[in-house]
């Protein structure tokens, strides 16, 4: 197959995208647009993700050279031309861009085709289906893009979309604040990447990262020890440190790392899908594959490194302990991805890149499942999502509980799930950690990994096992004879309860399927003499040794690090399971008073303090600060001031000068040969003085 | 040396004309001074060598702009201004300072300062003047002069054409 | 017989020629340097000799046209009548009108006159041939000022002369002199333009504006026809009247009755509508000033009639008996046939309405002669292409005038 | 031979004499005399530097030069023509034409 093709995986859910947003416009009957909608909205993604998997066989099978480019624009007529800055609208295909593309096709086509059931009696339908599709395109452009810039259209894209789709629902003012929410905190990282952008032109005088005279910045980067930019100049560690830094602000900012996580529980405002999409399964990971994407310039880097790492620890501790007291059981899987975020940058912060890479697919699968899984709960509690009024779910969705053990005991460790296999390469790697801190990250591994099982099966007690708390009536039921849409609630009481149609149900077994084998396939023992991702994505990733950095000896045997890791697993599930099996009625260990009463319950449920302190400092902050000093010092008192004195003082200019106008051809001539005069003694000394 | 005192003369009246036309206050006066400038001009012309635009001078200048100049004067029936300029004497006042320094200006740039280039002999200059070479270079398509001539044809069209619409009657 | 007596006349004719050969020198003096000064003189001499008789010309000729005798009472056939006129204007009471721009009243009747009388400055009236000291043959022109822009200098007198008339109607302070005056201006502006491309249609096929290079264009063979007898070479059907084919001349003669204000173009002396037109107040000499400034300027247009149109000193046919008369008086006559049709023109024409007169010059004759010009235009290059041999005549009269050769 | 800077002066103090009478003149007429006379000194110049050089450019320019002085002279009259039949009057100051 030509690899020009691909260029369609990138332009196909931009057809989708024009289709459902202009549909409106000529297809006047609402039942054919919404089947057409259903068509093809999903049919776009999964072509996209069929032609993605033809050129990633191909490509995988083809001894050739590994980065391909296909120019979007001519090298001499860029897509933009500004000065001596010239970008080109190339695609890179390239293993990283080929896993990432399968990815956010695959997993993104699935919860389109779960979307079309779940969002069924919607009523803006096809608007629901125009963001998303959008949203693969720019997903795809972040990672097929081939310079900083398109990554940063695609950048901003997936945030758009993001603002728009958890503000879907935005009769809902909560839910515009929501995105609001996301919006802003964003922008603070995008501020940050883009002022890398900015530093990359001016330092590398490029800013693309494959170019056909192998100029682009990964290509200047690829030296041992130093980076050149494109007039062959070295590029001092301290700036490739600053870069590295502003690009990880960036990254911090999308994949919701401390400091600026505080946006991704909120989003979970959307539909359900969305969060299972933009949340859990694509967009969240951008900041991941950009630091893969720059592995070249991080390797560079120690320092940046070191700060990815611990940051990424910290997060994926604190995110943990927040995720413990959720009662809300989206906001739950918010938290944990945050963590698992964490995890994986924490596996880039040690170098480790391509497991970093490993886990965002792993949990791409579980994190997806887990959602759509809370999907259909949720769907079936006729949109209740607080924990604490549910249990005893397992009898009633029996196929949901189902995939969602599978992906909570994958996402727990449990042994030979695919996360098992994923969060272990990044333990074995946080272990050997080239600072020389192994020790610490890997216990702080563990602990988050501890927890993460717990909280996860502590989900599931509340929701499967415990008792029921709820009626009959809070069901989505089914009333024999009658269609889906039918209407919510209708005929309470007669019914049973319907699990979800198979539109729903399906894309969760394919994910369940995944979500437990993918580990295998991928991991050191799976098929091809194993670690077939990490060899696969080789040529995209930088080896730590290129930044003369050496990752240490192992701490333990893998077999030893193995079965550490699936006692804790199985510890914290276990733990769960004891102490959730002993208020089986409740579905709680603390009393709901108890438990507002604690003061750590309330420091976790308050996101450790974070969102008081940003209240604090920027709301109340900023308020006082535009009010006292912007408002009456800048505007009032000084533009203001100095508009008004302009008007004055131009009016009293132009009274004076009205009296130049005499309307006289005499007086205008004489003026003209003042300046005539005038000209003439200046070029006259002007000659005169040479 | 008689060249010299043939400038001189030339000069003398070429001044004095126009300083005639310049303050008589009778249109036709004015003109007529100006006729005579252009006359001596039009010899200053010849004694450069540049016979054509003598001629051209002397047939254009003198006699049909200034026969359209004194047609007009005479067709609008034009005499003196009637009313003594109340206004603008700080105008003349200034006029004539600004005049003065702009002479001095250009008598300073004219004389004291040595063009660049040297004068090439008078046997080469009088060949450069006749018709013939005029017309040479004129229509020479290898000199950028061609087409601008051609267009200032169409000028001179378009002139006509808006001369004749604006003073027309019954528009 | 016939070749015998055809060498016998040739002989004859070259040994006349020879005695019309001058020397370059005579005594240390350089006599083609003193061809202009006689040239001037001569033109001069004639010119203000001719004036008087002029007018008794016109009266005889109108007279036996009007089936009278004209003039009979001074001298035989009233041939004293002319000093009789000259000695009546002189000693005329001078009268000067109250109320005239003083100054321009007295200058207008001279500009006529002077401006009149330098046209003559370049009329050539024939050629003189000079024999270097090397034995070799160059000709000369006999004209005042053998200048490169005689045509245009030509031009530029007659379209200076109209100063003269419309100072005249202006300073004399009459309602009926500027009205003259106006009329004059406006009849000579319009009337130059014709007149000016019909003499471009001969610039066009003489490619030159000297005159005596335009009178030697003319020495050809008519229309270049390399076949014909010589006698025909710059005979009557080669000059230009013929091959500018007609229209031209015919243009050039009207234009030039309008240009001198004459019958039927003389509206600015219109007695019927404006008295005298221009010069109503003028008496005495100024008035006479005037009208021997008009006979000037009309023996001036005829005279580059006569040098354009009419083969200039060329006799009619190139051969024995023509040959023997000299080139200027051959001119001479061509100038007094175009005294003669002015003269006849008046005596037949009735005066033309003054808007007539415009519709005549401005729709009539200027397309006509613009046409005419583009028509001659494209015969010449096509005559160019064809017969390559006949063009170069300027040049060749150019080289072979050269002096010094 | 005259040397160019004769030609040169003279060329100013013609200009000169142009520029003042554009000034202080209130016939438009005039005005326009005292325009043409400007454009004549600066014909002059041309004229006497091309000689001075030995080229024919200074010639070229003079032709240009004086085919527009014509355009400029039709038209020119031929709005104060326009302008006296509609004011009666041509007087520059009593024509305050660019004042509304």
């Amino acid at each position: 197959m030509n690899l020009q093709f691909a260029q369609l995986i990138l332009w196909l859910p931009l057809l989708g995208f024009l289709f459902c947003s202009t549909s409106g416009l000529y297809i006047k009957d609402r039942a054919l647009q919404k089947r057409l909608t259903t068509i093809i909205a999903p049919g776009v993604v999964l072509a996209s993700f069929v032609i993605a998997l033809l050129v990633t066989l191909q490509f995988g099978s083809t001894p050739r050279e590994i980065i391909a480019l296909i120019p979007g624009t001519s090298i001499y007529d860029p897509w933009i031309r500004f000065g001596g800055f010239r970008v080109n609208f190339n695609e890179v295909i390239d293993p990283l861009s080929l896993v990432m593309s399968l990815v956010v096709t695959g997993v993104g086509g699935l919860i389109h085709v779960y979307s079309v059931g779940y969002m069924k009696d919607d009523r803006d339908y096809t608007r629901f289906f125009t963001y998303f599709n959008l949203f693969i395109f720019m997903m795809l452009l972040l990672v097929l893009g081939d310079n900083f810039l398109l990554m940063f259209v695609g950048w901003e894209g997936v945030g758009v979309c993001s603002y728009l789709l958890i503000s879907f629902w935005f009769t809902d003012e909560a839910n515009a604040r929501a995105g609001n929410k996301a919006f802003i905190v964003n922008r603070v990282g995008d501020l940050g990447f883009s002022l890398g952008i900015m530093s990359i032109w001016s330092y590398f005088g490029t800013v693309s990262f494959y170019t056909p005279q192998h100029r682009g910045v990964l290509e200047l980067a690829n030296h041992v020890g130093r980076v050149l930019d494109v007039t062959g100049g070295v590029v001092p560690t301290a700036v490739i440190t600053m870069i590295c830094l502003l690009l990880f602000v960036g990254a911090v900012g999308k994949s919701a790392q401390i400091p600026l996580f505080v946006w991704l529980p909120d989003a979970m405002a959307g539909p359900t899908p969305v969060s299972a999409l933009i949340h859990a399964a694509t967009m969240v990971t951008a900041g991941v594959v950009m630091l893969s994407r720059c592995s070249f310039l991080f390797v560079h880097s120690a320092v940046a490194l070191h700060v990815v790492a611990w940051v990424g620890l910290a997060t994926a501790f604190m995110a943990a302990t927040m995720a413990l007291v959720q009662t809300d059981i989206k906001k739950v899987l918010a938290y944990s991805t945050i963590s698992q975020l964490g995890y994986m940058f924490m596996a880039c912060g040690v170098g480790d890149f391509s497991d970093g890479i490993f886990h965002v697919v792993t949990h791409a699968f579980f994190k997806a499942l887990l959602f759509l899984g809370a999907g259909a709960v949720i769907h079936s509690m006729l949109g209740e999502q607080d924990m604490r009024k549910m249990g005893g779910l397992k009898k009633k969705l029996p196929a949901t509980w189902a995939v969602m053990i599978i992906a909570t005991y994958s996402i727990a460790g449990f042994p030979l799930l695919s996360g098992f296999w994923s969060k272990d390469a990044i333990l074995d790697s946080a272990s050997r950690s080239f600072a020389g801190d192994g020790t610490l990250l890997y216990a702080g591994g563990l602990i988050t990994a501890f927890l993460t099982a717990f909280y996860m099966n502590r989900l599931m007690w509340k929701t499967f096992y415990t008792q029921e708390r709820f009626t009959d009536g809070q069901l989505h039921t089914h009333h024999h004879g009658d269609s889906d849409d039918s209407g919510h609630g209708e005929d309470q009481g007669n019914g049973h309860v319907h699990p979800s149609p198979g539109t729903m149900m399906w894309p969760l077994y394919i994910l369940a399927i995944l979500a437990a084998g993918f580990g295998w396939f991928a991991g050191p023992y799976g098929p091809s003499g194993g670690n077939l991702l990490d060899k696969f994505l080789a040529p995209s990733i930088a080896p730590l040794s290129l930044g003369g950095l050496h990752p240490q000896a192992d701490l333990m045997s893998p077999v030893a690090g193995y079965l550490l890791s699936s006692l804790i697993a199985i510890a914290g599930l276990v733990l769960a399971a004891v102490m959730y099996g002993r208020r089986m009625e409740s579905g709680a260990i603390l009393e709901p008073a108890a438990a507002d009463a604690s003061p750590l319950v309330q420091f976790l449920r308050n996101n450790w303090g974070f969102d008081a302190l940003y209240n604090l400092i920027f709301i109340k902050g900023g308020g006082l600060l535009a009010e006292r000093g912007l408002m009456r010092g800048v505007e009032t008192d000084t533009i203001n001031a100095a508009g008004d004195g302009i008007a004055k003082s131009v009016g009293g200019i132009s009274h004076l000068l009205r009296r130049i106008q005499t309307g006289y051809v005499r007086n205008y001539a004489l003026v003209m040969l003042v300046g005539a005069v005038t000209l003439v003694v200046g070029m006259l000394v002007g000659v005169m003085q040479h | 040396m008689p060249a010299l005192i043939l400038f001189w003369i030339l000069a003398i009246v070429c001044i004095g004309a126009a300083l005639t036309m310049v303050t008589a206050a009778n249109p036709v006066r004015s003109a007529l001074s100006l006729v005579v400038c252009f006359l001596a001009l039009a010899v200053y012309y010849v004694t450069l060598s540049a016979q054509f635009i003598g001629a051209v001078q002397v047939v254009v200048y003198a006699g049909a702009v200034m026969v359209l100049f004194l047609f007009v004067i005479m067709l609008l029936n034009l005499g003196a201004p009637v009313t003594s300029s109340t206004k603008g004497s700080n105008q003349n006042t200034a006029a004539v300072a600004l005049g003065a320094i702009l002479l001095l200006v250009l008598f300073i740039s004219g004389i004291f300062f040595e063009i660049p280039g040297k004068a090439v002999s008078p046997a080469t200059a009088q060949a450069q003047g006749t018709v013939k070479a005029v017309g040479l270079t004129l229509y020479n398509p290898h000199l950028p002069w061609l087409f601008p001539f051609e267009a200032t044809s169409l000028l001179l069209l378009v002139a006509v054409v808006g001369a004749i619409v604006m003073t027309r009657r019954q528009v | 017989m016939l070749t015998g007596l055809v060498a016998y006349w040739d002989n004859l004719r070259d040994g006349i020629y020879r005695l019309f050969i001058f020397p370059e020198y005579w005594h240390g003096i350089r006599l083609p340097a003193l061809v202009p000064y006689v040239a001037l003189a001569g033109i001069f001499a004639f010119t203000l000799g001719i004036l008087p008789m002029l007018i008794w010309i016109e009266r005889v000729v109108i007279g036996l046209m009007q089936d009278r005798t004209g003039p009979n009472r001074l001298g035989p056939r009233g041939l004293l009548q002319p000093p009789a006129d000259v000695l009546k204007l002189f000693f005329k009471e001078d009268i000067q009108p109250g109320s005239i721009d003083v100054r321009l009243y007295y200058l207008a009747p001279f500009i006529s006159m002077l401006v009149a009388l330098s046209a003559g400055a370049v009329i050539p009236l024939q050629t003189v041939t000079f024999r270097n000291v090397h034995g070799g043959l160059y000709t000369v022109p006999v004209t005042p000022g053998n200048v490169n822009i005689g045509l245009l200098f030509m031009l530029a007198a007659s379209s200076l002369g109209v100063y003269g008339i419309i100072l005249a109607g202006w300073s004399s302070n009459n309602k009926y002199s500027l009205l003259g005056g106006l009329r004059a201006s406006a009849q000579i502006i319009s009337y130059e333009l014709a007149m000016g491309l019909s003499l471009l249609c001969v610039v066009l096929l003489a490619g030159s504006v000297q005159l005596d290079h335009i009178v030697n264009a003319q020495n050809t063979l008519p229309f270049g026809i390399h076949w014909l007898p010589s006698f025909l070479k710059g005979s009557i059907f080669s000059w230009y009247w013929l091959q500018s084919l007609i229209v031209p001349v015919v243009i050039y003669t009207v234009a030039m009755i309008a240009e001198t204000n004459r019958a039927p173009f003389d509206l600015p002396e219109a007695e019927s509508e404006l008295v005298a037109g221009f010069h109503t107040e003028y008496t005495s000499m100024k008035f006479a000033t005037f009208f021997a400034g008009e006979y000037v300027n009309m023996l001036m247009i005829c005279g580059l009639n006569a040098s354009v149109f009419w083969g200039g000193w060329l006799p009619p046919f190139n051969c024995f008996p023509f040959t023997f008369i000299p080139g200027f008086v051959w001119y001479i006559l061509k100038v007094m046939m175009g005294i003669f049709f002015y003269t006849w023109l008046r005596a037949t024409l009735p005066r033309l309405r003054y808007d007539a007169l415009m519709n005549l010059g401005w729709k009539r004759m200027l397309p006509l002669a613009l046409v005419w010009l583009f028509l001659l235009a494209g015969y010449s290059l096509v005559r160019t292409a064809t017969a390559p041999h006949i063009t170069p005549t300027a040049v060749v009269t150019v080289a072979h005038v050269a002096p010094g050769r | 031979m005259v040397p160019v800077s004769y030609y040169l002066s003279l060329s100013a103090v013609l200009f000169t004499i142009g520029v003042v009478g554009v000034l202080v003149k209130r016939n438009p007429i005039q005005v326009f005399m005292c325009i043409e006379l400007m454009l004549n000194a600066a014909n002059l110049t041309f004229i006497a530097l091309g000689r001075f050089y030995g080229t024919s450019v200074g010639e070229m320019y003079v032709i240009f030069a004086l085919a527009v002085a014509a355009a400029e002279v039709s038209v020119g009259l031929g709005i104060i023509v326009t302008i006296f039949r509609t004011r009666q009057s041509i007087d520059l100051d009593e024509t305050a034409l660019l004042k509304s």
